[in-house]
């Protein structure tokens, strides 16, 4: 079983498309390793290390995901897991604003793959699937 | 000293204080000495006291409007709260950001400069102890409506002093519901502890004279709670904050969807929450009731999600509650603009407005199922005194240990997270599993038959699918999750 | 052949078509020979037949979804349809211009000339007869949901016969309630019996084995009719027709603003509908009723029309009718674009979906409310039938003419325009005054009553400037319309 | 009393307000001469001839106000009362459209005075009396 690190960054507690995701992931075969919500960089990162991840799947809910997610990838790379899959979703900006260029920050940050509101999870199984390789 | 539902002496209250004002430099500003701050809050008019205008509500039986809104920058903040002003408002939130929740002073000082620097707001909220005093006054003064401070604090002792001496006359909160729905390890005891100071700040106030209106937040984790769990928490932190002094409570409560339990429910807040307190003695009681529009996930389309909101409005306009908390048609996506702001706001209020003459007619059906509610925070109280031993705050801690009290979907580790609710076949919320909740065994008989019934006429097991369909089914134009048909 | 409420023979009604076909070039088509238009109805798919789906409505307990939307160009008209079809309605309209009403076909087609020639919209509706069998198949067969003509023809026969053999498998209207509120000087015996020859040919096709809605015009004026008044209207059109052979009839009702009274009004419809269907000996019938969506001026603003809107479907889901009519955004400016009326669409459906398994609960006032209202229905539906000597055509005529049928507002001078309404204190839509409307004389006790004790509230005399302010009211915000306060 | 003409032109049957002007007018202390809806030019200019008013107040609800103004202007100057003042109100186009514009049209075709929707009455007092002097 695959593994992927899931969990909620900084300062965020938004808890239910958490537990969804866990959820839905388990129900897909792969290995859910949860940290919960209010999580750091870091402990992303760590649990990734400690279960051989090869995905670190990041909700960010209440706005302040752009201040959360700057230098995430760096941070990887000086842990040694440079190369692991970064995703992020939720409603990782402040406000309603233009998609595209959203995308584009984050996708300069880093991530791998960038996910507009209101996408449940259950969209997203595909990518995972063809990222990790089915 | 060891936690207890009593009120505490002046004495260990200013003792506490000092510690309090000396944890971020905004705390030594000579406005929070209760000379100056009295002296400030006994000139504010009584058109800008929250809980006086609460009183009027409630006399006059309407239902009064508050948005939620908050922007890092004062200046930006004060235009907010104008414009939503003019919109028709009655009352003007101050949204906290998530940084100030958790207490991360620095980290909002750092997303006030970058959003200065960006030109464009970087927190979800309004940093207020990073302001101070100073900055939470101008944006009182800029006003003519109360203000008050909604945010979702484990630790709000010195975030509620400062926006008490700065003239906001209401904080919302509680050691409960601002803590278990809003942490992940902050323990019951000290939220509870630093709850009571906030209480027996607005304790203190109301001794001098000045009233202030202190509102337990009622939906909880927003998704699924059924009415008598976050019922039962609004009464509890109600009697946590009546025995610190406090004498002006709105408890809250999130819709579920259901009109008649909608409905039900608030009558049963607005009933117990009056009958507990008389019953434990506390005096001069004013106890109001807020209604939240619908707390989860919201439908994207905009259309939709104004007709949610006026949905919404409908409902607690005839649930003859007090106050309604607003959403916005940008729910789903992200923090609204002024604009999408105001315009629920004129929207709710043209509801509110159209229907204030009329109630929900007492029927069978709103009867049986507010007592049915009633039963079920009875059994909960309870189980909770029981469990302390006849102390209140004790029992709460104890109580999520055991998780005789249990909140769906919280993130905190001292929530036992063994209850999962879902819906029956009439849109209602009930209960799937019960972990150890302190419901009576006829109770959990109730809840069974009913998410039996549902799932029977889906042809399928009762198990959690059901409440996730049930989390997402708002958002897609439903009640009720029920399966895909294949 | 003198009016009367009595089957016309085949004979009868085949020689006036001849006449009606000939009125107008389009009536020449070979697609209006019955050969002709009965193979086409037949093969039409049964999701597509208007009567059909609103029986399934009906099984199903929803309330199902329809626009109001017509443009004078066939393509921008089909383009209008299909956009809302995917907006999420359930039954397509074409509303049909004001010289198409009017039977004014010369002035129709210049306004279609002058729409083409300009690229904008000159006439506010879709002129149906102008464009014949073909335009309308061309319409009808470019969508996928059942099509209605919606209207206001004192004398729609050749509109009828054009609709239905193109597939419109319904017609809205009736003799009194597409006269009196629509026109001013075409007198009702004349609109009774173009209305008959309407229900004869709706009762032509049930005996040839197809099935055609028949629906009487609710509204009415749409400016604070009480619903007794409107629900005798619409039970007396539904006998009308049913004696030409209709069997799928939908009375229809337009929201006062009281929820009860609302309710109860459509509760009331239905029941007594049946109940004099039944007792006049009419056999297989199908009773549906539709709710229109507040019907009188509306309010400018678009968020607070949004809310209008939704508040509206929350009060038709609970009352548990089979059809909605949507208004728009732009009710108060202008015909709505297409996205302004999908807009409303997908909003209303929000409600009428979430709310789909929920119903209001019986209360004792909702029952005694109803009971009124069934009272008031009966005593009119009495005085006509005395007025007629047994006759209920005839009845209609008198009734109109000694003002025992009176309708508030409304253009016609064959209308006596005795009657003005005025809310009670709790919004209720009640009679101030009754020039000679048939009600016994404890039924205008309970008015009068109901009346004093606002007036009293608002400490004013009863007279007409309630009535006005009544009128104004909800654009602006109000159920009730109270005085200025100075 | 000075005499105003009142009414609503064309096909359409919207009578509320019709009434609603009546009452306000006559309240307003003028000789409102009514004649209804549906109703022609001609109607209104042998009512205004008859009366000797010098107002003519057109109502157009239902959205052929276009259509049924046009050359209004000059019957009335063929019959004689050229200069006579002429209003015109309600929602006078199809749709909602920019106002300006649909006022321009209005003033070209010879109208006085031109009021978008969902001006009441009461707000048309005050020109009313300025035009027809107090
Ligand atoms: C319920 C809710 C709450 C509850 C949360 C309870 C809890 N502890 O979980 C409460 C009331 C406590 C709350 C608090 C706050 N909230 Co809140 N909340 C919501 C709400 C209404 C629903 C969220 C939800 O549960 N949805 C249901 C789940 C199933 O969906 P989901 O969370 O979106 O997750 C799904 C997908 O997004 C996706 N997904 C998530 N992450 C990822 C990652 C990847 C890689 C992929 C592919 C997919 C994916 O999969 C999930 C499952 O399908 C949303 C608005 C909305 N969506 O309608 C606002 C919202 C998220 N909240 C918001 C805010 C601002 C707050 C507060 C700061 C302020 C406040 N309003 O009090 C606080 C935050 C406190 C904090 N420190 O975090 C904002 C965020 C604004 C922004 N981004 O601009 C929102 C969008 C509302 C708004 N428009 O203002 N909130
Ligand atoms: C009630 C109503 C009806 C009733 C009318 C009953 C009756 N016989 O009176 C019924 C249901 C029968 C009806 C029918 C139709 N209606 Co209609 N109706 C309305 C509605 C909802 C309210 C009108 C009303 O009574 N308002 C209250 C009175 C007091 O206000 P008022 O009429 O605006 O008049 C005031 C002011 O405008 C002003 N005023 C009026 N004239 C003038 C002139 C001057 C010089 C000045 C200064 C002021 C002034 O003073 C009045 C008093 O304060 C309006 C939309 C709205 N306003 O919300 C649509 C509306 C007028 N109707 C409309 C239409 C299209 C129709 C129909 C063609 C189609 C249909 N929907 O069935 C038919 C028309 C039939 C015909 N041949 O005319 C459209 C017109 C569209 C446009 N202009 O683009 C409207 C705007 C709705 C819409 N947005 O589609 N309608």
């Amino acid at each position: 079983m695959k593994a992927i690190v899931i969990g909620v960054i900084g300062a965020d507690v938004h808890a239910v498309g958490n537990k969804i995701i866990e959820y839905t992931l388990a129900n897909a075969g792969y290995n859910v390793v949860n940290i919960g919500v209010l999580s750091s960089q870091e402990d992303f990162i760590n649990a990734a290390i400690e279960t051989d991840a090869k995905l670190i799947l990041v909700s960010s809910l209440y706005g302040h995901g752009e201040l959360d997610c700057r230098g995430m990838r760096e941070k990887c790379i000086e842990a040694g897991i440079g190369d692991i899959l970064l995703y992020v979703g939720g409603n990782i900006v402040v406000g309603k604003q233009d998609f595209t260029e959203v995308k584009e920050r984050f996708l300069q940050m880093g991530f791998n793959r960038v996910y507009p509101p209101g996408t449940p999870i259950e969209k997203a199984l595909g990518d995972i699937k063809t990222d990790l390789g089915e | 000293m060891e936690l207890m539902n009593k009120k505490w002496t002046e004495a260990e209250f200013l003792q506490e204080r000092e510690k309090v004002l000396a944890s971020w430099p905004t705390g030594s500003d000579p406005a929070l000495e209760f000379s100056a701050s009295l002296a400030y809050l006994r000139n504010i008019p009584e058109t800008k006291n929250f809980a006086r205008k609460l009183i009027r509500a409630k006399q006059e039986r309407i239902t009064m409007i508050q948005p939620r809104a908050g922007v890092p920058i004062v200046e930006e903040h004060i235009k907010l709260l104008r414009y939503l002003e003019g919109a028709g408002a009655d009352f003007l939130p101050s949204t906290i950001d998530s940084y100030t929740r958790q207490n991360r002073y620095q980290e909002a000082e750092k997303g006030i400069r970058e959003s200065e620097r960006l030109g464009r707001a970087l927190l979800n909220g309004f940093p207020a102890v990073n302001h101070g005093v100073d900055g939470c006054k101008r944006v009182f003064e800029a006003v003519n409506l109360p203000v008050q401070a909604r945010h979702g604090t484990p630790d709000a002792r010195l975030l509620a002093e400062i926006t008490h001496a700065a003239g906001w006359t209401s904080n919302e909160g509680g050691g409960i519901s601002y803590n278990i729905p809003y942490a992940k390890s902050v323990p019951l005891d000290v939220s509870l502890r630093t709850w009571q100071y906030c209480d027996r700040l607005v304790g203190f106030y109301e001794e001098q004279g000045i009233t202030i209106n202190r509102e337990p937040f009622g939906p909880l984790t927003g998704t699924l709670v059924p009415p008598s769990i976050s019922n039962a928490v609004g009464i509890i932190e109600a009697l946590l904050a009546a025995e610190q002094g406090v004498k002006n409570i709105s408890v809250g409560y999130g819709m579920c969807g259901n009109i008649i339990q909608d409905i039900a429910a608030i009558h049963a807040l607005q009933n117990q929450t009056e009958r507990y307190l008389e019953a434990w003695g506390y005096k001069d009681m004013i106890v109001t009731t807020v209604f939240h529009q619908w707390m989860g996930g919201f439908p994207a389309d905009e259309a939709r999600a104004m007709a949610l909101i006026a949905m919404s409005s409908t409902v607690a306009t005839l649930s003859g509650t007090h106050k309604m908390i607003t959403k916005t048609t940008h729910e789903s996506i992200g923090i609204p603009t002024k604009e999408a702001n105001g315009e629920a706001i004129k929207a709710s209020k043209f509801v509110t407005n159209l229907l204030k003459t009329q109630f929900a007619a007492e029927s069978d059906k709103l009867v049986s199922e507010r007592m049915q509610i009633e039963k079920e925070v009875d059994s909960l109280i309870k189980f909770v005194l029981e469990a302390g031993k006849g102390d209140l705050a004790q029992g709460v801690v104890r109580s999520f240990e055991l998780g005789l009290l249990d909140i769906p979907f919280a993130p905190s580790k001292y929530n036992l997270g063994k209850v999962f609710p879902a819906r029956d076949e009439e849109g209602n919320i009930r209960i799937l599993e019960f972990g150890n909740l302190g419901f009576t065994e006829d109770i959990k008989e109730f809840h069974r038959a009913k998410i039996k019934e549902r799932a029977d006429k889906e042809n399928r097991e009762v198990s959690f699918k059901l409440t996730v369909d049930d989390v997402y089914s708002v958002s897609m134009g439903n009640l009720i999750g029920r399966p895909a048909k294949d």
